[in-house]
């Protein structure tokens, strides 16, 4: 095929998302101004509820500074584990990747009630805690946004992990060599060598965990609970409970939206970092 | 094997800290899953009483489990077909993008990779109204379609990685050999960026085995799906046979990832 | 090229993927019916689809929860993916409202006779009660007497709430704020204490998550119905069921035939089994604990009454009144415990 | 280096070795891939640590110092420059790591640039170089830093051959100019010959010779740096006589030569003699030399001034070097006899090469 006709091949994945994804999604987007989900007559009564209402902006902002924290909270430990793994031998490598993917194959379901086991009032965290003598009483952490993060640094881990490791596979070993020989300390190599050239997977993977920890329903619900306030809870409530699917739809659109500005600032950070 | 300077060793010693948190973080939860599908308590319950293989027996038991294995057997039917379809339109389109230097490309790798940032519980209701509208009933086809669109933008990351490494004259010179375009693709192109392919699929697979929110609305009497079970048995009962069932499930994809990092070091390509 | 070859897997994939869905299709009537996920989903499978295959009627089950069986079904459009919905009362009012339900007709269910007076109508039939009240952990909290018990400190550190999400959480919210000296009229008393006991509350939140916090210790008091304690307890959870003083509340789950149903011959069948008697008899049995509709039919120990004809004698809720008012209380609720 | 030892799980890669590197000179390590000759720089760089030995740098030992602390430069094989990094940056980053004055990095990679003639390419990132430009880049960077010693691991190995002549000698020049200490691993015999002022063969993680290139080349010291270096001719024979370090020996292939070898073989003893294919000189198949030995010559070929013969004796080949006269002599049966003057040396016949 000639690099002309090449665009060709992705026909039909464009093909497939305009009418699986994109056709819905108008769909979603025109049920947002409708008074119901029939269609019969247009209002913005749905969106001047989404936006027009201090505690809906609050669930955005909410929302968003999960993701953030979440990405933040991945990045602390996916950064040494990365470079752990660079430093490793076969076998330990082997062992982290493993360790890397694992929470893609516990279920969702399964992994709720792990973590009400470890984060609970008498869970295996405040057992620790309580038995080292660090702290008398429990410490919540179920139900609280620390314990809310914590879990979603387990859940969203391999979508940071995963494109840091490519990114640093593709550092030859001989830099770092030539950093020491230079005089640089181990931060100098890290803070000047290897971070920036991890910096494109460093964004793939911040992009990933952003946009799935800021929607993940599930996690937010049960270990969060109700005291914290997130997005996609009120798009669930309001299409499900409610039944008022103007309003889900406008939800709904108002946290793709934002999430989407998020992740196309990270993406053009990204390009950015590729082509600087 | 380098020797550290003081500071150095501190921020050594830091990383491996942190390092070995990350660790247990992620294994933790797993660990406890499966520790807890080994009690003999008959509630899902950690630390457990005592330890029994009762769970796992009950859960292989074709006549008390048969439901179980009939939606286990629908999720990974579903999870094939996703994987098969997700991954072919991503190789194609991923093919489209690294080879071509248009700006398109660009812009048309951002749009294919939107489905991430679409909350599933949206998408889902979307797509059931969509489906509704057209009058079409919920369907194993349009179950495996709305499982593609989410898992196409994890197998066009990794393949797009292992395609941007293709070297542009190989495709060439196997068209100077005389092979047409389908020729070149089986035994030139599939085979270099076999290992992305296989990293993608196995992403599909298991991101369509897990989906709840998508399932919840497109799945249907006859499409019961394991995970979608899973929560109900959680829920009411805290049956135990949940945590054998993700038991199971570790060990299969466990051994899979070996298989398949043996054959074509998939972790490695895992993700671009 | 690979476009053909994609097609072509595509098609046989297809093509393979539909035998196994679409075998179910044998001789006889197949009918769809919505049941809950869980308990629900095990009883009706194992008790009530063999006695319809007896009478040549193949059931298939899709597990859903009452909100999403509405959803779904309003999704559809008059298309409904499955004949007979199963319902609590809020999503009962609801379905009415959306006009989801074919009209019902009780005297075509041969069992009818069987149930209480009123319990089956233009809308559909009762198929099963659900006793409402306080489960607590016995080994760690004294038993609470009312309801006005679980604002007390000793209660509110071990407290889980649920909102207006289910119906029996709606049930039990409204009876606090009658305990509380409020109505369905006045929720302000209740969602004034539930503002104050906001920041000591063990849990809010989720239903699904409650019986896996209470086993795990994080909650030790939770509003449920009997028939999930029962299940609970028989499974070696630490639970026990709670009468509040002001008396259990009840409602009833229904079954209706949903509009524009191919099969409303078979669904009618399949609601005259449910009430049948020997099918409420192993349905109120271990390992189901249903409490059972059918007057001959006596209910497990848990629950507070010697036969359905008492449900009189317990706390009912008009749904007509509570369903308008419901959405601003989900997002009072919401508003309050986010603070 | 002082005895240096390192071992990676049972095998040797390095067997004690000691070597000195005199100020301002180039010392090659020569030998083929596997020999120890990189592990034994990567142990003066510091990142590896010897299992035994020391290595000291103006009578300092320097093992407990991290790479960073020796005053080692550094020119990879891969040059190992920082992609995300323009020149001028990639050149600055070990001044920048040694806390200098703003000003003075500026002026340092500038000057370092300037004597490798970079200067006009500061700004670009190393892929917007070619290889030998690349290669400059890595060659100031490693000088920036004014390196006590310098070590090229394998500079050359990524270059066109074309390319790589102009750059040995340029840096060559800059290594004269900067009078700095080098170390040059290489496998390329020629490299290592047009390059150093001494070198060292390795082989098996041992060093089996150290001298100047010429020395090496004529006066080999074992029969493999004899093979390594250079092409060689190996004749088997026997010692007949001995007269001081004069040696009669017996060739298996039919003639009797003479020899001259520092070290001492007894009368009777196996011997290898390895001549140098222009140290051989043909004859005429009916001569009667007894000094000459039968041989089949196979073909020749006119290289520049020189042709050279491909012959066989027995089952061995020889390849003759001498100076173009007239037409070749057809292939056919010839003798070969050692140049008068000549000086092959002689091994213990069971020394391998």
């Amino acid at each position: 095929m000639t690099e002309n006709g090449v665009w060709r091949l992705a026909l039909p994945l464009a093909l497939a998302q305009m009418l699986f994804f994109v056709a819905p999604l108008l769909l979603l987007a025109a049920t947002s101004f409708a008074t119901d989900e029939n269609l019969r007559a247009w209002s913005l009564r749905a969106w001047r509820d989404a936006l027009g209402d201090d505690f809906n902006i609050a669930s955005v902002i909410n929302t968003l500074r999960l993701g953030a924290l979440a990405v933040l909270a991945t990045a602390v430990f996916a950064v040494p584990l990365a470079l752990v793994h660079m430093a490793a031998g076969p076998t330990l490598r082997r062992v982290i990747l493993i360790a890397a993917v694992l929470p893609l194959l516990t279920s969702v379901v399964v992994r709720t009630f792990a973590w009400i086991v470890i984060l609970g009032r008498e869970g295996v965290i405040n057992a620790t805690l309580q038995g080292l003598g660090i702290t008398s009483a429990p410490v919540p952490l179920l139900q609280t946004e620390h314990g809310l993060i914590l879990a979603l640094t387990q859940i969203e881990m391999p979508l940071m992990l995963l494109p840091l490791l490519a990114a640093l596979a593709r550092i030859d070993p001989a830099l770092l060599d030539a950093s020491a020989s230079l005089g640089g300390s181990l931060f100098r190599t890290l803070r000047k060598v290897v971070l920036p050239m991890a910096l494109p997977g460093l964004i793939a993977g911040a992009t990933l965990v952003f946009a799935s920890a800021a929607t993940a329903f599930i996690s937010q619900g049960v270990i969060g609970g109700g005291r914290l306030n997130y997005l996609p809870a009120q798009v669930w409530q309001q299409a499900m409970v409610v039944f008022d699917w103007p309003l889900a739809a406008a939800l709904a659109i108002t946290l793709m939206g934002s999430v989407l500005v998020v992740a196309a600032a990270l993406s053009l950070l990204g390009a950015k970092a590729r082509h600087a | 094997m380098h020797r550290f300077t003081g500071s150095d060793r501190a921020l050594a010693l830091l990383i491996l800290a942190l390092a070995g948190c990350g660790f247990l973080i992620l294994v933790g939860p797993v660990i406890v899953v499966l520790v807890t599908s080994f009690t003999s308590s008959r509630a899902l319950q950690f630390p457990p009483p005592g330890f029994t293989l009762q769970w796992y027996r009950e859960l292989f038991d074709p006549a008390r489990s048969a439901q179980i294995h009939i939606a286990a057997g629908n999720s990974l039917m579903v999870a094939v077909l996703t994987a098969v379809v997700a991954t072919s339109l991503a190789t194609a389109a991923a093919l489209a993008i690294t080879r071509s230097r248009a700006g398109w490309a660009r812009v048309a790798e951002g749009g294919f990779m939107a489905p991430l940032v679409l909350p599933g519980i949206a998408f889902g209701l979307a797509s059931l109204m969509f489906f509704s509208w057209l009058r079409q009933p919920p369907s194993l086809a349009l179950l495996v379609a709305g499982h593609a669109m989410i898992a196409a933008p994890f197998a066009l990351r990794t393949v797009g990685a292992s395609a941007a490494g293709l070297d542009p004259a190989l495709l060439e010179s196997s068209a100077a050999l005389g092979a047409g375009p389908w020729r070149t693709f089986r035994r030139v192109t599939l085979p270099l960026i076999l290992p992305g392919v296989a990293a993608g699929a196995f992403l599909a697979f298991v991101s369509s085995l897990d989906n709840v929110p998508v399932s919840l609305f497109l799945a249907s009497a006859q499409t019961d799906m394991l995970p979608i079970r899973m929560w109900g048995m959680m829920e009411t009962a805290l049956d135990v046979r949940v945590a054998a069932a993700s038991g199971v499930l570790v060990a299969v994809a466990f051994v899979l990832l070996l298989a398949m990092d043996r054959a074509v070091g998939l972790a490695r390509r895992m993700s671009g | 090229m690979t476009e053909f070859r994609r097609r072509h897997l595509l098609g046989a994939a297809m093509a393979g993927a539909a035998l196994p869905f679409g075998g179910a299709r044998a001789q006889g009537t197949t009918m769809t019916a919505a049941v809950y996920p869980g308990g629900w989903d095990e009883a009706l499978r194992d008790v009530l689809a063999p006695r319809l295959r007896e009478q040549g009627i193949t059931v298939a089950f899709e597990p859903l929860f009452a909100v999403d069986q509405i959803a779904k079904a309003r999704a559809a459009r008059g298309n409904p993916p499955f004949d007979v919905f199963v319902l609590d009362p809020g999503p009962r009012v609801s379905g009415i409202d959306f006009g989801l339900f074919e009209t019902f007709d009780p005297a075509k269910l041969s069992n009818l006779g069987q149930l209480p007076p009123g319990q089956a109508d233009a809308q559909g039939a009762a198929v099963a009660a659900q006793v409402v009240g306080i489960a607590y952990n016995p080994t760690k909290v004294p038993k609470p007497k009312g309801w006005a018990d679980l604002f007390k400190p000793e209660y509110v550190s071990k407290l889980g709430l649920t909102g207006f999400g289910t119906t029996f959480g709606t049930i039990s919210l409204i009876e606090m704020a009658k305990a509380l000296g409020g109505s369905v009229e006045n929720m302000d008393p209740l969602f004034a204490e539930l503002r104050r006991i906001r920041p000591s509350v063990a849990a809010v939140g989720q239903p699904a998550a409650m019986p896996g916090m209470f086993q795990q210790g994080q909650i030790d008091v939770m509003y449920t119905n009997t028939y999930t304690v029962t299940l609970l307890r028989s499974r070696g959870v630490n639970i026990d069921f709670a009468v509040p003083e002001t008396g259990a509340a009840a409602f009833m789950t229904t079954m209706h035939i949903a509009k524009g149903s191919r099969n409303i011959d078979a669904a009618y069948k399949y609601i005259d089994a449910m009430i049948s008697t020997p099918v409420q008899a192993a349905l109120s049995q271990a390992p189901y604990f249903f409490v059972p509709v059918n007057k001959d039919v006596t209910p497990g120990a848990d629950v507070p009454m010697r036969s359905i004809s008492e449900i009189g004698n317990f706390v009912t809720h008009d749904w007509a009144k509570i369903n308008p008012v419901r959405p601003q209380w989900i997002q009072r609720f919401n508003r309050e415990m986010a603070g | 280096m002082d005895g240096v030892r390192v071992r990676y799980g049972q095998t040797l890669a390095v067997r004690d070795v000691t070597l000195g590197v005199e100020p301002g000179e180039m010392l090659a390590l020569l030998g083929p891939s596997g020999c120890g000759k990189t592990t034994l720089l990567r142990t003066v760089a510091g990142f590896i640590r010897a299992d035994a030995g020391r290595v000291l740098v103006d009578g300092n030992a320097i093992d407990h110092l991290p790479p960073g602390r020796r005053g080692v430069g550094i020119v990879f094989q891969s040059y190992a420059l920082f992609p995300h990094m323009s020149a001028a940056e990639n050149v600055a980053y070990g001044l920048e790591a040694r806390r200098l004055p703003k000003a003075e990095i500026v002026r340092k990679v500038e000057a370092a640039l300037a004597a490798v003639r970079m200067e006009s390419f500061a700004e670009r990132r190393p892929r917007a170089l070619s290889g030998g430009q690349q290669q400059r880049v890595a060659l100031a960077r490693a000088l920036a830093i004014e390196p006590s010693i310098l070590l090229l691991d394998e500079p050359f190995a990524a270059l066109d051959r074309s390319l790589r002549l102009d750059l040995q000698l340029e840096i060559k020049r800059i290594q004269r100019r900067f009078g700095v200490t080098a170390v040059l691993v290489t496998h390329d015999q020629d490299e290592a010959m047009s390059m150093s002022d001494r070198m060292a063969v390795m082989n098996a993680g041992r060093v089996e010779q150290v001298a100047p290139p010429a020395e090496v080349y004529d006066r080999p010291a074992t029969a493999f740096v004899a093979g390594f270096v250079g092409t060689t001719n190996r004749l088997y024979g026997r010692v007949e006589a001995r007269e001081g370090e004069d040696y009669r020996i017996r060739l298996d292939a039919g003639a009797t030569v003479t020899a001259a070898s520092p070290r001492g073989f007894a009368v009777g003893e196996r011997v290898l003699v390895c001549a140098r294919p222009e140290q051989l000189t043909l004859r005429d198949a009916g001569d009667a030399d007894p000094a000459a030995f039968p041989a089949r010559l196979r073909q020749s070929l006119p290289i520049g001034p020189a042709t050279i013969h491909d012959l066989e004796t027995g089952a061995s080949e020889i390849k003759l070097h001498e100076a173009r006269r007239g037409a070749p002599p057809p292939p056919g049966p010839v003798r070969i006899a050692i140049l008068p003057g000549a000086t092959p040396s002689i091994f213990p016949e069971g020394e391998t090469a």
